[in-house]
């Protein structure tokens, strides 16, 4: 276990400055200009005549529908997040236990190979598996096991199941480095100490691998919130989620304003969201330190 | 013959050891002790695994299959669309472009992001877990938004839409993979380790190349892989920062399938899928990906 | 060195025949570089680049996108028949008061079918609301997707006042669910090739241009008229090449040059002196007559509203 | 209430190839205090594993109870252990590392914080509850390790080295409470240890261990004064191991002559038959020392005379490195009787010794 | 070469308030075999990280030839160590573990896998060079950080328990090869160790710490023999503590009555002076036994009678608690001459000692 380290600051926290550099010239500088637009009734870079306006956000706050599509994204969000750790586990557990190399090389395959199967084409294939013309619904139907399509598609539940999928890979490889990492024999302790192979994992590896889920499932939150392809296309825009808002205000009424303010909103709520995670996630722990 | 206390002799463990090793290779009983729960856990990684590649096998069939749309049960199997996908001048041109950006990405994401990872870590910041925090934006704004901001950004420095600009936006939303793999695998870091390197005369950049990165390696290598993929697979900042003549592999697969929905994309995830698998196995010769080391 | 136009197109087979063909032809006539922006969407992208420099000459979109664009200043909101002398020859239509700048080709927005189940003859739009189309029906997101924007107007001709009779297309979408609904102009094409669908709103270039495969699929202009989807050019007020860039709109008027991309692409040709091949005359719209029952929509109006629209209809359609 | 164990012929191959233990066989009985001794690498932590089930053996059976138990997984096997490295869980503190085994046995919370209390305060380590492993010293990592262990009263307990952190005063506290523990639990205790003072204070029987295999197993008094093999001899405490040709003394009695003008006396248990060569081990202990010249002398092959040449101080004893007239060198012990008793290097000596005092080694 | 090492006045507390060591003073000459001795945390391990360079201290300075490196970077120390936990590099191979040091320092190949391979067979681990740390034993893994430690020759070594892990054997033999690499080398050696049998045969001084003071520094016999403090006397070795009042023997002589009828003689060296209470130590192989009534008797305070009650076989010694008449509990070690001579429990023995070997204490 690390010590806690001495609380003065050392040479090593200049390695920061790099990506400090990074994010103020390429996230700061920009999302800045955006978060001025959020607040202008113009585009200031190009026309000239520009006010100060509250609108954007006035029609965020007054209209409950933008509250509701707020509501949904997260709650997509989190459902995705929930489900990709409860698969991204377990495939996480064997790769970092499996034993023989080749195993271990044929497990990172598969479970990276949904990541380069580009976002698009990964999610036309779940339409064509999830559709009611779909692999799943037809076998279903062949088998006489339903007579009607399910409807798999256009739902929440597509959109989770197709950002599951997309992002789970995220999950599997963070868990899979710190998991690893465990010492075997901290198992086997409890085990020996009568704890079954289930309890010794709950109460000695998953306590253990807390910083991986920490980071896995803020990665996998972090995405799905932000996700529009995968929700455009299984959603079939009969789901509503802020970055599909966004996508429309930009790519098809053009009010950068707007969209701006709803980007903003978003990335303030999941901050708050995120910090009140790390918050919980320390406490229940009791490792403080987690970051 | 004579001998006082000599310790055992050495020669003779030593070659106990050396019969040993050579002894028959080891005859491992195949059940271990935990069979039932062994088979549950299984079971479950299978549908998992099953979960997994079953859309990547639909892909795959579409690419296979000669009818321009995806079809079941598939009617043949043809290679038109692998020759369409290698024919096409763009589409090479985007696959090497793509290839491109994404390397410059990788590098420039690992780098930054170990680098801040281990300030993070190890630099008693004030405010660090805050910053964590904060690194993650990149990641929680809609990438669309993201790539506007950029672009309108570099239309106000009137630096155009170089491709540096398309590398420093896809580095902005990679880094934050590469700094969480790597905080997760430093949190947990036996300092002791690093404490005996110094001992032995490491300086601190002998000791972080010498033993911090070998053992965060798993932490920081998920990271890069994440990073060359989501880089490779980046869609909706490049859209606004590839310039005319110089698309992303992702762009010019979206502007042809608003088109031409046909196997085209399907074989073109094919391709990048078995270059990908080419890289990891590459990687496992080299580097060996299964790199996290029993402490 | 050679003046640079820079313009923006579309991919597939449209983007293939520009590179191969016709965008090297056009420089070499003109000497000059054409530099095309393909990664859309192209809109926001000009909106972000000051009006002095701005980073098209020539923009290629719909006439939906190309009204909100003159809206906000960034292209010309017409074409000057002298300096685009082929302006002459085009139908009315393509620059008609519902046109910014002008509409180089058109496809028909009507209905799509599957010709292997047995739906009967169609002839109405109104077939779409039949009840036995629930779980086949197939239409277009509204908010982004010009024929689903197109696809509303002509609810309320069909089941209101004309056009603009907003209420009584919402009451019309709302009986239209369920209905699958897609993004792509080339998705639907997909999903009824597949089965997916079996009746759609779909334009007639993405059921033609699988003629000749033996495909289940079939076109249907219905009786009340058939939408227009036009593919616009237009200039921006700051170019630095406007010459070249009304030669290139006069060039894409070309009959030789319309005659290569609607044969192509299945798109009808702006300019009437194009003659088609039998098969594409056939089928495209290519005369007076044919031309003539064509709907334009009043994007004008529409984009005016655009904001209270998408939300209402973002809520009609949520699940 | 506790258990025997046998092990029957097991033998454990690792990936590499290293035969750790090979083919081990031995009994141990319920309510036993049962050490394993021997070198480092001999295979002592694997058959502790094994036996709590950890490992399992290539080949071979371990049966409790006469019930065959390769199979049953390590957590239904109640037996407690304390590991080598301790493997202390790192996210707990010591009160919840001890209370562990009694949450999953389910016990209730107030007996739990009775017992733990008990258990830190056997161990010595009462007011660190709230500490987490990494803030304790390794002495004390180690005593956690151990509260840990016996705070469940398993019927069997394996205790992989677990007093080597320990100075010798604490030590032998911790001794002196594990065997009272195992006598009141009547436990059967599986003790691995590389201090052989410790387990022939300690044990019932005692296994010695080389290179994977059981070399002896039996009481302490046994091991120590009756080795089997030479590697045992040399292996438990200091001794003179010497080989030679049988003879007889100028009595007749039987010797071994082992060269260089030394001629022991065998004693009278040894095989008076029979020619060839043997090995025999003499502790340094039972030699007695005086100074050269001094009285004794006595008979032939029980004494001998030679110069000190190094002396080692041990606190309680002396080591003395003799070396013989003959060449021979050759450890002697004596008690720490003073400073005015002492031998200093150079000073020539006398050495006798009891010829029954002789063991006959197998090789 | 070696160095001197200075530690003025260090104090440590911990982050949770632990004052680890406690105004620690001591000098360590130039090419010494210094012992650090004590109980489990009394400070021993932080002691070593201080001087290491691994923590700062809360004040107080380590000088190293009298130049200040309270703050001077652990690699620029050029300081060995053997860690507690051994802290290998799990990554790396044991050859690979041990040529760390090496490489940092900028060796040649050749002349590493040379280094290499003497150190690995100095520590009796040839053959393993490719194993991981993960595939070792304990003990193995202890000598490869013990190897790695000393094939870089530092100025200083410091080893924290570096031969705890290993049997007997073992550790008498790497004892004698870290005695031998010491005075060749002239290094000077922080030896931290919980075994004092260890400090006292190997130290040139030692010092013994006590909840994270320093009790007292001296070589081992002047620890042995003249502990200073009551705590020294009971920790190092067994011992019988009295506690008394001064008087005097029946001949007049300086005496201690402790009660319960036991009267001792005070060595002359005692002050005669002073009266009041006074603490005395008496080792308990400085005892002779005999039987009950054998001869002896002795003068008056230099003798007593007794039961044997418990004895405890020791392999080279036995160890007798015994119980006086007057009640007083008091352990004997007598040398294991052989089955003969052993006292069983119950019998009647007389026991004798010379004043010279009682030890005053200061409180
Ligand atoms: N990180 C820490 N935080 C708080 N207290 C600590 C920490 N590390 C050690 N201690 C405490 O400091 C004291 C001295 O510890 P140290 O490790 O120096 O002991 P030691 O003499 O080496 O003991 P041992 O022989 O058991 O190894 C102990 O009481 C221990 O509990
Ligand atoms: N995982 C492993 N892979 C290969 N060899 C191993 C492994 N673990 C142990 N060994 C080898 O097996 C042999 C027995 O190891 P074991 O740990 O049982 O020894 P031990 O008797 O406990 O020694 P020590 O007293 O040093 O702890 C050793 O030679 C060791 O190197
Ligand atoms: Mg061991
Ligand atoms: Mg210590």
């Amino acid at each position: 276990m690390s010590q806690a380290p001495t609380q003065r600051i050392n040479g090593l926290a200049l390695f920061i400055l790099p990506s400090v550099l990074l994010f103020a010239l390429f996230f700061f500088l920009p999302i800045g200009l955006m978060a001025v637009m959020s607040v202008l009734t113009g585009n200031p870079v190009v026309a000239p005549r520009v006010a100060f306006t509250t609108r954007h956000y006035a029609r965020i706050v007054d209209d409950p529908y933008y509250l509701e599509v707020i509501w949904t994204t997260l709650r997509i969000g989190l459902l995705t997040t929930l489900v990709a750790l409860a698969i991204g586990y377990p495939l996480a557990h064997w790769m970092a236990r499996i034993k023989s190399r080749t195993g271990h090389a044929l497990l990172l395959m598969a479970v990276l190979a949904p990541m380069l199967t580009g976002i698009v084409v990964r999610t036309f294939a779940w339409m064509t598996l999830l559709s009611d013309k779909g692999v799943i619904n037809q076998t279903l139907i062949s088998l006489g096991l339903i007579s009607q399509p399910l409807k798999l598609m256009y739902s929440e539940t597509g959109i989770v199941v197709g950002l599951v999928h997309i992002y789970v890979p995220f999950m599997v490889l963070t868990l899979t480095g710190v998991i690893g990492r465990i010492d075997e024999r901290l198992e086997q302790a409890a085990e020996n100490l009568g704890a079954s192979p289930l309890r010794a994992f709950i109460e000695v590896t998953l306590p253990l691998s807390l910083p991986g889920i920490l980071a896995g499932s803020l990665l996998v939150f972090a995405l799905a919130i932000s996700a529009y392809v995968t929700p455009i296309l299984l959603g079939g825009f009969q789901i509503m989620t802020l970055p599909v808002l966004i996508y429309q205000q930009i790519s098809a009424n053009f009010n950068v304003g707007f969209a701006a303010a709803l980007g903003i909103v978003l990335l303030l709520i999941s901050l708050v969201l995120v910090i009140a995670y790390n918050r919980a996630l320390g406490l229940v722990s009791g490792q403080r330190e987690l970051q | 013959m004579m001998g006082t206390s000599a310790a055992h002799n050495p020669s003779l463990a030593s070659d106990r050891e050396a019969a040993s090793r050579q002894a028959a290779a080891p005859a491992h009983a195949a059940v271990g002790p935990r069979h039932y729960g062994r088979y549950v856990y299984l079971a479950i990684n299978i549908a998992i695994l099953i979960f997994l590649l079953a859309p990547i096998a639909v892909v795959v069939v579409f690419a296979l299959n000669p009818t321009p749309f995806i079809q079941f049960p598939p009617v043949g199997v043809s290679l038109r669309w692998f020759e369409k996908f290698f024919a096409s001048r763009d589409f090479m041109h985007a696959l090497g472009f793509s290839l491109e950006v994404a390397l410059f990405t990788t590098v420039s994401a690992t780098i930054l992001g170990a680098s801040a990872a281990l300030a993070l870590a190890r630099g008693n910041l004030p405010g660090a877990r805050l910053i964590v925090v904060v690194m993650l934006s990149p990641l929680m704004l809609p990438a669309i938004l993201t790539g506007l901001a950029l672009f309108q950004t570099y239309v106000l420095l009137d630096v155009g839409r170089p491709t540096w600009g398309l590398v420093a936006g896809h580095t902005l939303v990679t880094l934050p993979y590469v700094v969480r793999t790597t905080l997760a695998v430093l949190h947990n870091f036996d300092l002791r380790l690093e404490e005996a390197a110094r001992n032995l005369g490491a300086s601190p950049a002998r000791t972080f190349f010498e033993v911090t990165l070998p053992l965060i390696k798993p932490g920081v290598l998920a990271g890069a892989i994440f990073a060359f993929i989501v880089s490779f697979d980046q869609f909706p900042v490049s859209l606004f920062l590839v310039s005319p003549g110089n698309e992303t592999l992702p762009v010019t697969l979206f502007n042809y399938l608003k088109f031409d929905l046909d196997g085209t994309i399907g074989a073109a995830s094919v391709v990048s899928i078995v270059l990908a698998f080419l890289v990891v196995i590459g990687l496992d010769r080299t580097v060996g990906l299964r790199s996290y080391v029993k402490l | 060195d050679d003046p640079v136009l820079r313009i923006t197109g579309w991919g597939g087979k449209w983007g293939d025949v520009m590179k191969a063909e016709i965008g090297p032809a056009f420089e070499s006539e003109f000497k000059c570089k054409l530099q095309t922006d393909s990664a859309f969407p192209y809109l926001p992208k000009l909106q972000a680049s000051s009006r002095s420099a701005p980073i098209y000459d020539v923009l290629h979109t719909n006439s939906n996108e190309q009204w909100a664009a003159a809206e906000m200043g960034l292209v010309e909101p017409k074409v000057d028949p002298k300096l685009v002398p082929n302006l002459a020859d085009v139908y009315p239509y393509a620059v008609s008061d519902k046109i910014v700048g002008v509409s180089i080709f058109t496809s028909a927005i009507g209905l799509g079918m599957r010709t292997d189940k047995g739906y009967g003859s169609i002839t109405s739009w109104k077939e779409l609301w039949d009840a036995k189309y629930n779980g086949v029906r197939g239409g277009y997101v509204i908010p982004v997707n010009s024929l689903g924007q197109a696809f509303l107007m002509m609810c309320g001709t069909l089941f209101g006042k004309g056009q603009t009779d907003l209420d009584a297309a919402y009451t019309a979408l709302e009986k239209l669910k369920p209905i699958k609904i897609v993004d792509f102009t080339g998705a639907m094409e997909k999903m009824l090739l597949s089965g997916e669908v079996g009746l759609c709103v779909i334009h007639d270039s993405g059921i033609y241009r699988y003629d000749g495969q033996n495909q289940p699929t079939d076109f249907i202009a219905p009786s009340e008229g058939v939408l227009s989807l036009e593919q616009v050019l237009t200039i921006t007020p700051g170019s630095k090449v406007k010459e070249l860039a009304n030669a290139y709109v006069n060039y894409m008027l070309r009959p030789e040059v319309q005659k290569r991309l609607a044969e192509t692409v299945w798109y009808s040709p702006a300019n009437r002196k194009v003659k088609l091949d039998a098969k594409y005359d056939a089928k495209l719209l290519t005369t007076p007559e044919k031309v003539s029952k064509l709907i334009q929509v009043d994007w004008k109006w529409y984009n005016e509203r655009k904001d209270e629209i998408d939300q209402r209809v973002n809520r009609i359609f949520r699940a | 209430m506790s258990a025997s164990i046998e092990i029957a012929g097991v033998s454990k191959i690792y990936d590499g190839g290293v035969r750790a233990v090979d083919a081990v066989a031995m009994d141990i009985r319920q309510g036993e205090f049962f050490s394993l001794l021997g070198p480092s690498g001999c295979g002592k932590t694997t058959t502790l594993r094994i036996i709590a089930g950890f490992e399992t053996p290539s080949s071979g059976a371990i049966r409790v109870d006469g019930a065959d138990i390769t199979h049953v997984p390590a957590h239904k096997r109640d037996m407690g252990m304390v590991f080598q490295n301790y493997a202390l869980f790192p996210h707990r503190t010591v009160a919840e590392n001890v209370a562990f085994g009694l949450r999953m046995r389910g016990h209730d919370k107030a007996s739990i914080a009775t017992k733990v209390k008990a258990a830190l305060a056997m161990v010595e380590l009462s007011g660190l509850e709230d500490r987490r492993p990494a803030q304790l010293s390794g002495g004390q990592q180690q005593r956690v390790a151990l509260a840990r262990a016996i705070v469940i009263a398993p019927r069997v307990l394996l205790c992989d080295e677990p007093l080597g952190a320990l100075d010798k005063k604490l030590r032998q506290q911790m001794q002196f409470e594990l065997k009272q523990l195992q006598k009141k639990l009547g436990l059967t205790l599986v003790f691995v240890t590389h201090d052989q003072e410790e387990a022939l204070a300690m044990s019932d029987r005692i296994a010695v261990m080389n290179g994977g295999r059981v070399e002896q197993v039996g009481t302490p008094a046994e091991i120590y004064n009756q080795p089997t093999t030479r590697f045992v001899a040399d292996f438990i405490g200091d001794t003179n191991i010497f080989r030679g040709e049988r003879t007889t003394t100028g009595a007749g009695a039987p010797a071994l002559d082992v060269g260089k003008g030394l001629i022991l006396a065998l004693p009278p248990s040894a095989d008076a038959q029979g020619a060839g060569a043997l090995s025999v081990a003499l502790r340094p202990e039972k030699i007695r020392l005086s100074p050269r010249g001094d009285a004794a002398g006595g008979a032939a092959g029980t004494c001998a005379h030679g110069v000190v040449e190094n002396t080692n101080f041990l606190g309680g004893a002396v080591l003395y490195r003799i070396t013989l007239e003959g060449a021979h060198r050759i450890l002697v012990q004596q008690p720490n009787a003073g400073t005015s008793h002492l031998f200093i290097p150079g000073n020539g000596v006398t050495l006798d010794w009891t010829p029954a005092d002789l063991v006959v080694l197998e090789d």
